[in-house]
């Protein structure tokens, strides 16, 4: 990753010790310090720091080795010898296979429902097994090339054999637990022996404040080195100024509005295309994201490995939008657009979008639900709605929210065709086959597909000047909020 | 002495007007210490208009002319006297006092504002302060003993408050003191107290004004007396020459009908028992007609024959629970056509009897029957016409109204409400039974602000007379009114009694009302009935010595109880 | 203390000043709507003034003149309506609990508003906002809910002393009426505190009006609404102020006009009493 | 009725009230849509992990049964645990508690001298420079949402001078132990109220000033010092106490705006987290901690108001 994004990462050389102070938005004293329960970013942030997981994704959601040295398949891509790295967590014991085949098991444990289960479902964990202290030999439910993206998935951290209460946590990450406060902050220290290297900051101290201007005040006023999650005004703001700079993590988050592909209106294909053609995208970059961020092509990704850059971007036609939308007589009816605070930036994309609409003879008429349920008010319920996304590889995309059995799938996008192109992309070993298969996919998607992607955020992190190190990678990734390589100036 | 020839407060010229009359014309007048100068006159005169123009207190958009000076500087609504030299005991007494803060605490910081400015330790002045209103406490003839200390104003009696007031009054160790009718709403005995009190101020170097319809007052501490008509200073002297030899038409006027009520006997009974055939049947005719409505014929005697008001075994307390008695066992009858006096000290539950007919205090035992029926302890529960035919007069004539209203529209309301009288009808009788007391129309149009102390008692009255009641309960109506307009309301009650077969309730201090208007007089001490009997005989041969410390025909004489 | 009266000339350009203040806002507000232009393209969120918008863009990126123009209606007809409805209800409540004659009337009008009190407010216009998508008017019912137990609390407390006065046994022994004892008289008693109240409390209603608004109830959260501008537009303070400002100074105004306009009425009414 | 008994017998309707509330809030809790399980599943609405989660989180038992399970913790003085952290409800009330009864009290300890001696000085003299300067800035200041003021306020003093913190981030759990991140929420709280409250005292003082008692005070010539405190105060003070009543119960519900733009996590953060979690233990809990907070701060208003008007009855 790009590691000279901080101006003052340019001219000074790393320096050891000091305390960094972290803020991010969180989700009050309810937040966890269990890794496997980790929803919010900042529990992610700080899952990274205390854990590791076996692989994680690189800043084009390719995956990288972390705690796995190295992996290889057999032909069937049903087997998967996976070798742990010599590593050591913080009480002293050294990783081991068994540590991994807990870790796994306890994430996929029936009775209880941690976000990465899904991603792990395709190991068969009764079958699977340690070959030795440092092998872990996974047996896959079927054949699965992009096994890599399970064990980089969200969420999928090794913790010590038999950890089941994280009061103290105790993992093989670049920090060491000290103390928290639940809602208000968590304190750790350099974990020395950590396999990667001991991090630089003697202490990190992750400070919780939900509120934006909060965040951008106490960077601003010099209380934090390193504010996540700042929103495009405030980067507008601060564009210039010379107490603190602003990354943009590019590729952050997909825009868009889904719309679902199973009901009228939009099972009417003239209407999807409609839509995607008449939405102004470039002013909605402006406007939603004070533009930081970059045009969407109704394709999720960009950026990313596999992403069909050869699609040609679709701009604004607003005649034909309009013939369209005439011709598949929806032209002054009245259609719902679901939105919430459910993410930054929904409540303005739905405003913009409506009065785009209106200019195309379309009347949507902007809703706004409950922020706290709308993810699943919206999965079923309603025909068109704000949507968001992060990082992730396109494969788990797919897997999560395009095929006929994927549980969030929002569009309601389900084409055996489709499914049986993911098939053969995910059980090939061949690389040149699954890039076509992957194009074709994406393809179908932007002529017909239920997604209006309209843009990527940036995701938009402050830090003060002293900081150095700081990468530039989507969030989500290995590099984001990754405190390890960082140091104070 | 100088102090004597440089006079403290000097009047010269004083005018004060309103919109669309002079309520103080070319008043003059010099207070000397050691002196007491009277200000006498007819209700509505502008006694209280003139004596708060000394403190630089004027109605709201008057026009101000004449000079007044005290200590040597001029006074005006924009620099009035600075707090301090002048102390002024209000004619309303219950308005003055705070109605949160309990009556020892204002006491006592009245008397440490006031403590003579030596070096003093903590603890000394906390005694000092402590004997001070002591002693001021006993000076007005209440406890000292602190039982009235945690009381608030409205836990005291009429008289009671009106004695705080001199009390502040008296701590306030002022050079000058204003007095409003220092002396309405006491018993003989108090009055004569409160008088000879006002006395040893002068006497100890201090300037008062006193204000007063009191003769008798006037005469026993007056060293000058002035008197006022209409806003005019009609006649200024010594109190012998004035009051001995009076010139002006109305002083005469003022002096007889004050000799009057000592001189006319208690045959007024027997006068009231005879017929229309009196002299007084043309003056009768004419009150009967201004009180008789549109509304309300004679009474038909048939129906009304029945008992009237019957008290039986009435008992009353204050304060729930940690109660205080107020009445005890009072057993009373009022028949129709004949009036009842009630006398008795100050504080001796006179008013809560009469709160009690009226249904106006709720801790009450016993019963009080209307012709047979029993009427229930709380007036909200009483029907329109229960309310109609039991009526009240308050104590505190100023507090009883709604200072935003103008007073005739709240004189005219009861008909209208209790006997659903024509609006326009009802403002016309109104105006004819106020007229017949004496207050202008154009007087009682304006509101209760600024009306002085006796025609609001008067408005009072004619309020509780509109609702054309068979009952009224009439507390203390003639305090405060001067003996000519108190032989008004005295005559229209008394045309009431006979003509309407009214029954009629006083309360009264003033043994000329009791001796005017009553049939029977009963006595009340510490909350019971002492002595009950015929008015002639109670009047003329009092046998209990509360009876005749009270009704003594002499302020003189008076002998305490 | 009544000051010295005030020259003729300085009172009537004073209450100019204050009638100005007041009127200005409202007229905008009433016939802004008509003037209004809200079909404009739209640029960028938070461009500052220029010859296409005269004081800049909001959040999204809309003429803050056309907002301006088209958000005053709301507010007055809202904000205002809740306060009016809360006090048609709350005054008389509140003065039939200080004049009940025993204490368990009091008690049974006062304390159900108490538990109303202690629910918050947010939970109550959260509920609103998920159970149905309600309007304006279930909007000002809310607000109004909201405000009424203080608004009787007040009342109650401010008349409690007049309540049990002569005057008001005086008019219960006349037959008065229930409207002109507890209303006219107790109210006019209590008018002073309750116009001072009032001034401040519309201006509570307008942003209870906004607060809502951002938790989805009422108006839409991109609403032309003067208390909704101020709180969308908050994050661009810094970069264009007139989004926040301009709305911000047209409530304040209409509230300081009103206040000052209570204040003379309240004195010239002292005055006369 | 003395004032104790009646204080009495109000904690016990209290006690009433709060359960009542308490009920009503659970009633409002449940029929929000969603629940806690719904919210942790967030932007993962898979319903296959919904369903675990509810069992997980023992959502699956009705409505009713888990209230009546509450109530009867209740009775032994337990609230519950929280569905959200799986901490005792008490442990996680008790940490809004103490931040959230320090800006309270602090700022009311500001709020009411500031209040009455600027009530106090307008009215000394009615349509005054400075009444009239106190009418428009007060009510200009009141019309100025709380949002607004802290930003302008931090970005001043905070970033632009750099006087006070910006924030309390980082300042530990115990506030006062780095008074300096008290001050901007403290003036930000308490400027709204002051100005109310002024003008309440103000327009109940100018009523007390032409009241025939207050001149009387003055005519015995108690300094005005004296008759302004003892005189004419406490004939104002009635509806300014309510108002005052109402303003401490705001501050002891958790001041929403201020806690998160000062980053001081007390109850009123709770609050939100608790309802956007679903966290209906939570929710519970800190319905109790208001309805209690609520019912004794109207019984202390209304002890003074029956003190401020003895004649209505209670206090003998
Ligand atoms: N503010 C006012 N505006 C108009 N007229 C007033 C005002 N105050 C008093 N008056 C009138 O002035 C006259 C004198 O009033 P004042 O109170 O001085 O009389 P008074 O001599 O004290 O009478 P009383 O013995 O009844 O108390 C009365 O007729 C009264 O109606
Ligand atoms: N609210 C109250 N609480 C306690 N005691 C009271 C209350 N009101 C009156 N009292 C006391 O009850 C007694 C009787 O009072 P009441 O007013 O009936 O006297 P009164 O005979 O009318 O006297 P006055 O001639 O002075 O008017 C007095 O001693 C008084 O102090
Ligand atoms: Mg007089
Ligand atoms: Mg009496």
């Amino acid at each position: 990753a790009d590691r000279s994004a901080s101006p003052a990462g340019a001219n000074s050389r790393p320096r050891p010790g000091g305390r960094l102070r972290a803020v991010f938005a969180g989700g009050g004293a309810q937040e966890t310090l269990d890794p496997h329960l980790a929803n919010l970013f900042v529990e992610a942030a700080r899952a990274k720091a205390m854990f590791d997981k076996l692989a994680d994704h690189g800043p084009d959601l390719s995956v990288v080795p972390r705690l796995a040295e190295r992996w290889e398949s057999d032909a069937s891509l049903t087997k998967w010898r996976v070798t742990v790295r010599p590593a050591v967590y913080h009480d002293g014991r050294t990783v081991r296979a068994a540590d991994v085949l807990y870790s796994y098991g306890r994430i996929l444990d029936p009775r209880r429902s941690f976000r990465a289960k899904p991603n792990l479902g395709v190991i068969d964990l009764a079958a699977s097994r340690a070959v030795d202290d440092r092998t872990v030999e996974f047996t896959l439910k079927r054949p699965f090339a992009e096994f890599p993206n399970v064990l980089a998935a969200f969420g999928a951290y090794i913790v010590p054999e038999g950890a089941d209460t994280f009061e103290r946590p105790v993992g093989s990450g670049p920090f060491v637990y000290s103390s928290v406060e639940p809602g208000r902050s968590l304190l750790l220290r350099r974990h020395a022996d950590h396999w990667d290297g001991a991090a630089y900051l003697d202490e990190l101290e992750f400070v919780v404040a939900n509120e934006e201007s909060a965040r951008v005040n106490a960077l601003v006023g010099g209380q934090v080195h390193y504010a996540h999650e700042l929103s495009p005004t405030s980067a507008r703001i601060h564009r210039d100024s010379d107490r603190i700079s602003v990354l943009r993590l590019a590729n952050s988050a997909m825009q868009a509005f889904a719309m679902k592909v199973d009901r009228p209106p939009f099972d009417n294909r003239d209407l999807r295309e409609a839509m995607f053609l008449l939405a102004d995208r470039p002013s909605l970059v402006e406007t939603v994201l004070a533009g930081t961020g970059q045009v969407g092509n109704d394709l999720f990704g960009r950026g990313y490995r596999y992403y069909a850059d050869e699609i040609p971007q679709r701009v604004r036609d607003l005649d034909r939008a309009k013939w369209l939308v005439e011709r598949s007589g929806a032209a002054g009816s009245t259609i719902r657009l679901d939105t919430s605070e459910a993410a930054t930036g929904f409540l303005e994309a739905a405003s913009v979008f409506a009065a785009q609409a209106r200019e195309a003879g379309l009347r949507l008429e902007p809703a706004v639900g409950n922020k706290d349920t709308y993810w699943k008010d919206t999965k079923d319920a309603g025909v068109l709605s704000c949507f968001r996304s992060g990082a992730m590889p396109i494969e788990t995309h797919i897997a999560q929210r395009l095929l006929t059995g994927s549980t969030t799938n929002v569009t309601k996008w389900a084409r055996r065709d489709f499914d049986a192109l993911y098939d053969t992309a995910v059980s090939t070993a061949d690389e040149a086959v699954r890039r076509r298969t992957y194009l074709d996919m994406q393809r179908l998607l932007h002529t017909e597909g239920g997604y209006l992607v309209w843009g990527f955020a940036d995701w938009l992190v402050g830090t003060a000047k002293n900081l150095a190190g700081v990468a530039n990678a989507p969030a989500n990734t290995l590099d984001w909020a990754r405190f390890d390589k960082v140091w104070l100036a | 002495m100088t102090s004597k020839l440089v006079p403290v407060v000097s009047v010269v010229d004083l005018r004060v007007g309103v919109a669309d009359r002079l309520l103080v014309d070319g008043l003059s007048f010099d207070l000397h210490r050691g002196r007491v100068l009277a200000l006498v006159g007819p209700s509505g005169s502008g006694k209280t208009t003139g004596a708060a123009a000394i403190l630089g207190e004027f109605p709201a958009r008057s026009v101000v002319g004449g000079t007044v000076t005290v200590d040597g500087k001029a006074v005006s609504a924009r620099e009035p006297v600075p707090p301090g030299p002048v102390a002024y005991v209000p004619q309303h007494p219950a308005g003055a006092l705070a109605p949160a803060l309990r009556i020892g605490p204002v006491l006592r910081e009245i008397a440490r504002r006031h403590l003579p400015a030596a070096e003093l330790g903590r603890r000394e002045r906390r005694v000092l302060v402590r004997a001070a209103v002591a002693s001021a406490l006993r000076q007005v003839g209440l406890p000292d003993d602190g039982s009235l200390h945690r009381r608030f104003p409205h836990q005291l009696s009429g008289g009671q408050q009106q004695r705080i007031v001199i009390a502040h009054a008296l701590l306030a160790r002022a050079r000058v003191v204003v007095a409003d009718e220092p002396t309405t709403g006491l018993d003989a005995v108090l009055r004569r107290e409160v008088a000879d009190r006002i006395r040893v101020l002068a006497d100890d170097g201090m300037a008062v004004l006193l204000l007063s319809h009191d003769l008798d007052v006037v005469r026993r501490v007056a060293d000058d007396v002035l008197v006022l008509d209409r806003g005019r200073q009609v006649e200024y002297g010594t109190a012998e020459a004035v009051l001995g030899r009076p010139s002006a038409p109305l002083t005469r006027a003022l002096v007889a009908a004050d000799c009057g009520r000592a001189a006319r006997p208690a045959e007024a009974v027997t006068v009231r028992a005879a017929d229309a055939a009196t002299p007084r049947a043309a003056a009768d005719a004419v009150a009967a007609q201004a009180t008789e409505g549109p509304y309300g014929g004679l009474p038909d005697s048939s129906s009304r024959s029945v008992d009237g008001l019957v008290v039986s075994e009435l008992s009353a307390w204050y304060g729930g629970r940690r109660r205080a008695d107020a009445l005890s066992d009072v057993s009373l009858r009022l028949t129709r056509g004949t009036s009842l006096a009630v006398v008795g000290r100050s504080g001796s539950g006179k008013t809560t009897l009469a709160r009690c007919l009226v249904g106006l205090h709720r801790d009450q035992r016993g019963s009080v029957c209307l012709d047979g029926q029993p009427l229930t302890a709380s007036a909200a529960d009483r029907s329109r016409g229960e309310l109609a035919r039991v009526q009240y007069v308050f104590q505190d004539a100023r507090a009883s109204l709604d200072p935003r209203r103008s007073v005739l529209d709240q004189v005219a309301r009861p008909a209208v409400r209790l006997r659903d009288a024509d609006p326009r009808a009802a403002e016309d009788r109104a105006v004819r039974i106020l007229a017949a007391m004496g207050v202008d129309e154009a007087i009682a149009r304006r509101r209760p602000r600024a009306l002085s102390g006796g025609e609001l008692r008067r408005a009072a009255l004619a309020r509780a007379l509109a609702a054309d009641p068979d009952v009224l309960v009439c507390d203390e109506i003639t305090a405060g009114l001067d003996p000519l307009a108190r032989d008004a309301v005295l005559d229209l009650l008394d045309t009431q009694l006979r003509v309407r077969g009214l029954a009629l309730l006083v309360i009264t201090h003033e043994r000329a009302v009791a001796a005017r208007l009553a049939d029977r007089i009963a006595v009340m001490d510490s909350g019971r009935i002492v002595d009950e009997g015929p008015a002639a005989e109670l009047l003329d041969r009092p046998t209990h010595p509360l009876t005749a410390a009270l009704l003594s025909a002499d302020l003189a004489a008076a002998p305490a109880p | 203390m009544t000051g010295a009266p005030e020259h003729p000339r300085r009172r009537r350009a004073f209450v100019l000043c204050a009638v100005v203040l007041l009127g200005l806002p409202l007229i905008c507000a009433l016939l802004g709507p008509w003037l209004a232009d809200p079909a404009d393209p739209r640029s960028g969120a938070y461009a500052p003034p220029s010859s296409d918008a005269l004081l800049g863009t909001d959040f999204v990126g809309r003429d803050v003149v056309d907002q301006v123009l088209l958000g005053g209606r709301t507010v007055v007809l809202v904000g205002g309506g809740a306060a009016v409805a809360a006090y048609i209800v709350g005054v008389p409540w509140g003065m039939c609990a200080a004049a009940a004659r025993r204490r368990w009337v009091d008690e049974v009008l006062m304390r159900p508003l108490d538990i109303l009190l202690s629910v918050p407010s947010l939970l109550t216009l959260l509920l609103i906002a998920g159970l149905s998508r309600p309007g304006p008017l279930v909007l000002g019912g809310v607000v109004s809910l909201i405000m009424l137990p203080e608004v009787a609390r007040i009342s109650r407390a401010a008349a409690l002393a007049a309540a049990s006065g002569p005057a008001m046994e005086a008019m219960l022994l006349t037959g008065e009426s229930w409207w002109r004892r507890n209303f006219r008289y107790l109210g006019g008693t209590v008018l002073p505190t309750l116009a001072t109240d009032f001034g401040m409390r519309i201006v509570g209603a307008l942003y209870l009006v906004a607060s809502a608004a951002f938790l989805g109830v009422g108006v839409a959260p991109d609403a032309a609404d003067w208390a909704v501008m101020v709180d969308r537009n908050r994050p661009g303070l810094f970069l264009q102020p007139w989004a926040v400002l301009v709305p911000a100074l047209l409530v304040t105004a209409m509230s300081v006009g009103l206040n000052l306009l209570f204040d003379q009425a309240l004195h010239r009414r002292r005055e006369t009493t | 009725m003395s004032p104790a008994r009646y204080a009495l017998r109000r904690l016990v309707l209290g006690l009433l009230q709060v359960l009542t509330a308490a009920s009503a809030v659970y009633a409002l809790t449940e029929a929000l849509p969603g629940d806690a399980a719904v919210v942790r599943a967030g932007d993962n609405p898979d319903p296959a992990r919904i369903a675990a989660l509810r069992d997980e989180l023992g959502l699956n038992v009705s409505a009713f049964d888990r209230f009546t399970g509450w109530l009867a913790g209740i009775a032994h003085g337990d609230l519950g645990t929280s569905l959200a952290s799986g901490r005792p409800v008490a442990q996680e009330l008790a940490r809004g508690l103490a931040p959230t009864a320090l800006l309270a009290f602090g700022t009311l300890a500001l709020v009411v001298p500031v209040a009455v001696l600027l009530g106090a000085a307008a009215a000394a003299r009615e349509r005054g420079l400075l009444d009239r300067g106190l009418t428009v800035v007060g009510v200009a200041l009141y019309s100025v949402p709380e949002f607004a003021l802290a930003v302008v306020l931090v970005a001043v003093f905070a970033l632009h001078l750099g006087w006070l913190p910006a924030t309390a981030v980082g300042a530990g759990a115990d506030l006062t132990a780095e008074p300096a991140v008290l001050v901007l929420p403290f003036v930000v709280l308490a400027i709204r109220p002051v100005c109310s409250l002024a003008r309440l005292v103000r327009v109940g003082l100018l009523d007390a000033y032409s009241s025939e008692h207050v001149r009387h005070a003055r005519r015995l010539g108690l300094s005005s010092r004296r008759v302004l405190w003892r005189h004419a105060l406490p004939g104002a003070l009635a509806p300014a106490a309510q108002h005052l009543a109402r303003t401490a119960d705001w501050l002891l519900g958790g001041v929403v705006v201020v806690e998160a733009v000062f980053v001081v996590p007390g109850l009123g953060t709770a609050l939100v987290d608790a309802v956007a979690a679903r966290d209906v233990a939570v929710v519970q809990g800190l319905a109790v901690v208001f309805a209690a907070t609520t019912v004794a701060v109207n019984l202390l208003a209304d002890l003074a108001a029956f003190r401020l008007a003895p004649r209505a009855g209670v206090a003998t």
